[in-house]
């Protein structure tokens, strides 16, 4: 047998099973476009857990067996769902009513940066060659109880993603409570960044050479040790 | 597994703090929560503000409640019911304040509050005597007043069937003013006829989902 | 027989019958409380309009047969109706939101007082013993379409109703369309009254010694002669 | 006996003045009028805005239209779609205005146009790019922006059934913009796959009634 290569840190499997753990029952979640739209497939069995589409579902369940694909029941990312025993449909000003009016428990968000402040920006870069587009993002940040984030804890290029400040276009201003990356899982509490997990292996200095910002480390801090997932 | 259903009414109606504002549905009769708001009379909560269309007639349900001595206010469009003794006698003692609000603002006060509108301009009221003391503008030539939410604490409201997860539906004109204050109370107790299966009613048909429900009592008829 | 004594205007059913014929075919419209209520009742057969009432229901008919009554089919007045095909319910914010959005093609008031220049005051009197109570009125007023009112010409007492000014608490400024009374059909125009039609038997003389205001005669004007109604 | 059907799809989209407001229901192609906006792609009109969730994908639909030509301006959440060619390749040659809006603002503002509310002061955007140059105000402890209603002259809209009265039912979250266009538009024409007879849709279902449609296009598939 080889010996495979060790890397620290989660995969994306690995943050949404996250996620998911951190979810109590009876919440009502909405799961932005794209990487949070995999917290739904880690929920623990028997935890009952509502999702809201922005574009007017509530209790949204998982994609549809192929070929059973409805074009009029999709997601916030326009790919097909199914809806779960319970579920509703609704207006679109129903909707972001629910959302806009704090109805929302908990939406999980990926992000461009984070500030220390919970500052969060996620709906334009600084490239202005292509238009401009923010869909539901505003009135989420602004709306829901608690924002969680979702995301890598650098970009592509390496460049830190957790800042004092936001260089990018702000969505919210002071709206993010928790952010899940692949190497922890911080919280800002008192506008800073207070890790309270840890990916194994990693160390608190690695993980301020990735940060723009400030970190301190909670008192009861732990591992973050997900299962094994491919 | 979420079960939002309460064993009695004294559990429907528990922890109402003194001073709570109470969403009371209904129009007249049609919609009340008639047994929610009589057991609300029954327990030892006090100084309580009332928001509902009307100020309760004979002497049961928002009149029982009054009549009890726990309402301090009540915000409402027309309290001059023929059968709206009760209100009417504590109010010429000056027993109880009355704050009047037009019902197309009084529902859309609720909406703002549960929709996360931080406040609206609207023509109704503007220039008389109820839109006296409050910010105007106009716009497109029109004068408007600003109305802000209000928000409840609690929502008492009648529905016809929920489900286990507070999925509701209503019966006719008996809707009025429950979907609004569903959404307009930190807490909404329905009180309704019937509890059916999760999945039995149909998605297209739900009126205010879950979501905007806490604890459903069934009164059984 | 018996010589019947004449009495010049028409009865109340006669008013109701008037306005009925006032309204075209496919309006959606809403009927204030107590008299406005009539209206209903003649509307000519075969022409199709559509009733709102204020708690939620559009399409509502007439009252039930006795033994039919439903507590939770009532209209703006809390006496029982009925829905015909093709009606449906809504809630309190919706049916507001037709009112105020300037859905509704004409409502049909009450009122103490009209003045000169349209402004309408129906909700409240000068007795102060009584608490204030507005119910939709308000808005009605200013979201209607087009605002027909219903009343005497007179007060019981004798006094006019049509004035310069309103002396009560307003409802609304410049928002009434048309007057239907007892003794005559009255548009405002311009900020004045201007007769129509003028009842059998009355004068425009008549109708000035009973009115608060300047009154014109429209170059067309017409007798009001609507059929027996007892 | 009113009957709003029209017989066929020119009529259907027929005296829409250039430099008309339209609003286009659909949040991707669930709930688009697919028909009815190619429809309008063939007639004469001109410098059309549009409002719409999205800027159109493919060659079909809104992207049908706006590559016509006849789209001088798009508001709309969110025109990034991948398959928003036509509409960015213009936007890039400078061929087309752009105006984003946050979804649940456009929505918001095309209640208010609905609802008769002159302005309304909501958190969403407060701070950010898209709240430049709004008037703005602190509303407990939370800065708002002012937004005031988006009116359309003209609404293309998608249902399931309708009757002749206009009655209406959607199918599944294909119902999201269409109600709140429905109410938000002068005139609001409706594409649908199914005429019923008046009275077969349950009153308590009906989910835009007739007062809000002024034509119906039922188009069969």
């Amino acid at each position: 047998m080889a010996t495979i290569a060790k890397t620290v840190g989660l995969n994306r499997k690995q943050v949404a099973w996250r996620i998911a753990q951190e979810i109590p029952e009876g919440s009502y979640v909405n799961l932005g476009i794209g990487s949070p739209e995999m917290v739904a497939n880690y929920i623990p069995d028997g935890r009952e857990i509502f999702f809201h589409s922005e574009n007017g579902i509530l209790g949204m369940g998982p994609a549809p067996k192929p070929g059973q694909e409805d074009g009029n029941l999709i997601n916030a990312g326009k790919k097909p769902v199914t809806l779960l025993p319970g579920g509703s449909y609704f207006n679109h000003t129903d909707s972001f009513a629910m959302i806009r009016g704090g109805h929302i428990d908990i939406c999980v968000l990926g992000a461009y940066q984070v500030a220390e402040n919970g500052d969060l920006a996620n709906w334009a870069t600084l490239d202005t060659t292509k238009p401009p587009g923010v869909g539901g993002a505003m009135d989420l940040a602004v709306g829901a109880k608690k924002i969680y984030i979702m995301m890598d804890h650098l970009t592509k290029d390496g460049q830190p993603k957790l800042m004092t400040s936001c260089t990018y276009p702000h969505t919210g201003y002071g709206v993010v409570r928790t952010i899940f990356t692949d190497l922890a899982v911080i919280d800002v509490i008192d506008k800073g960044f207070v890790v309270r997990e840890l990916a194994k292996d990693m160390s608190l200095e690695d993980l301020r050479s990735k940060t723009d910002a400030s970190l301190t480390l909670a008192k009861n801090w732990s591992v973050l040790n997900p299962p094994e997932m491919n | 597994m979420i079960n939002k259903e309460v064993q009695n009414i004294a559990a429907a109606v528990s922890y109402i703090n003194d001073g709570a504002v109470i969403l009371s549905s209904g129009f007249g009769d049609a919609g009340a929560p008639i047994s929610l708001l009589e057991a609300l009379a029954k327990t030892d909560v006090k100084n309580l503000t009332i928001v509902s269309n009307n100020a309760g007639e004979g002497n049961y349900g928002l009149a029982a409640l009054i009549k009890s001595g726990k309402v301090a206010k009540i915000i409402c469009s027309y309290p001059i019911s023929a059968g709206s003794i009760i209100f009417q006698n504590l109010y010429n003692q000056k027993k109880i304040q009355l704050n009047v609000v037009p019902q197309g603002t009084l529902s859309e006060r609720m909406r703002a509050a549960g929709a996360g509108i931080g406040a609206f301009f609207t023509p109704t009221s503007a220039g008389t005597k109820l839109g006296e003391g409050k910010e105007t503008r106009i716009i497109e030539g029109i004068e408007h007043v600003l109305e802000y939410p209000l928000k409840g604490d609690i929502a008492l409201i009648l529905a016809k069937k929920a489900d286990r997860l507070g999925n509701i539906i209503y019966d006719k004109s008996a809707r009025n003013f429950s979907p609004v204050m569903a959404m307009a109370a930190t807490t909404t107790i329905v009180q309704v006829e019937e509890l059916v299966e999760v999945g039995e009613m149909d998605p297209e048909l739900i009126i205010t989902p879950g979501i905007f429900i806490d604890r459903i009592f069934v009164h059984n008829k």
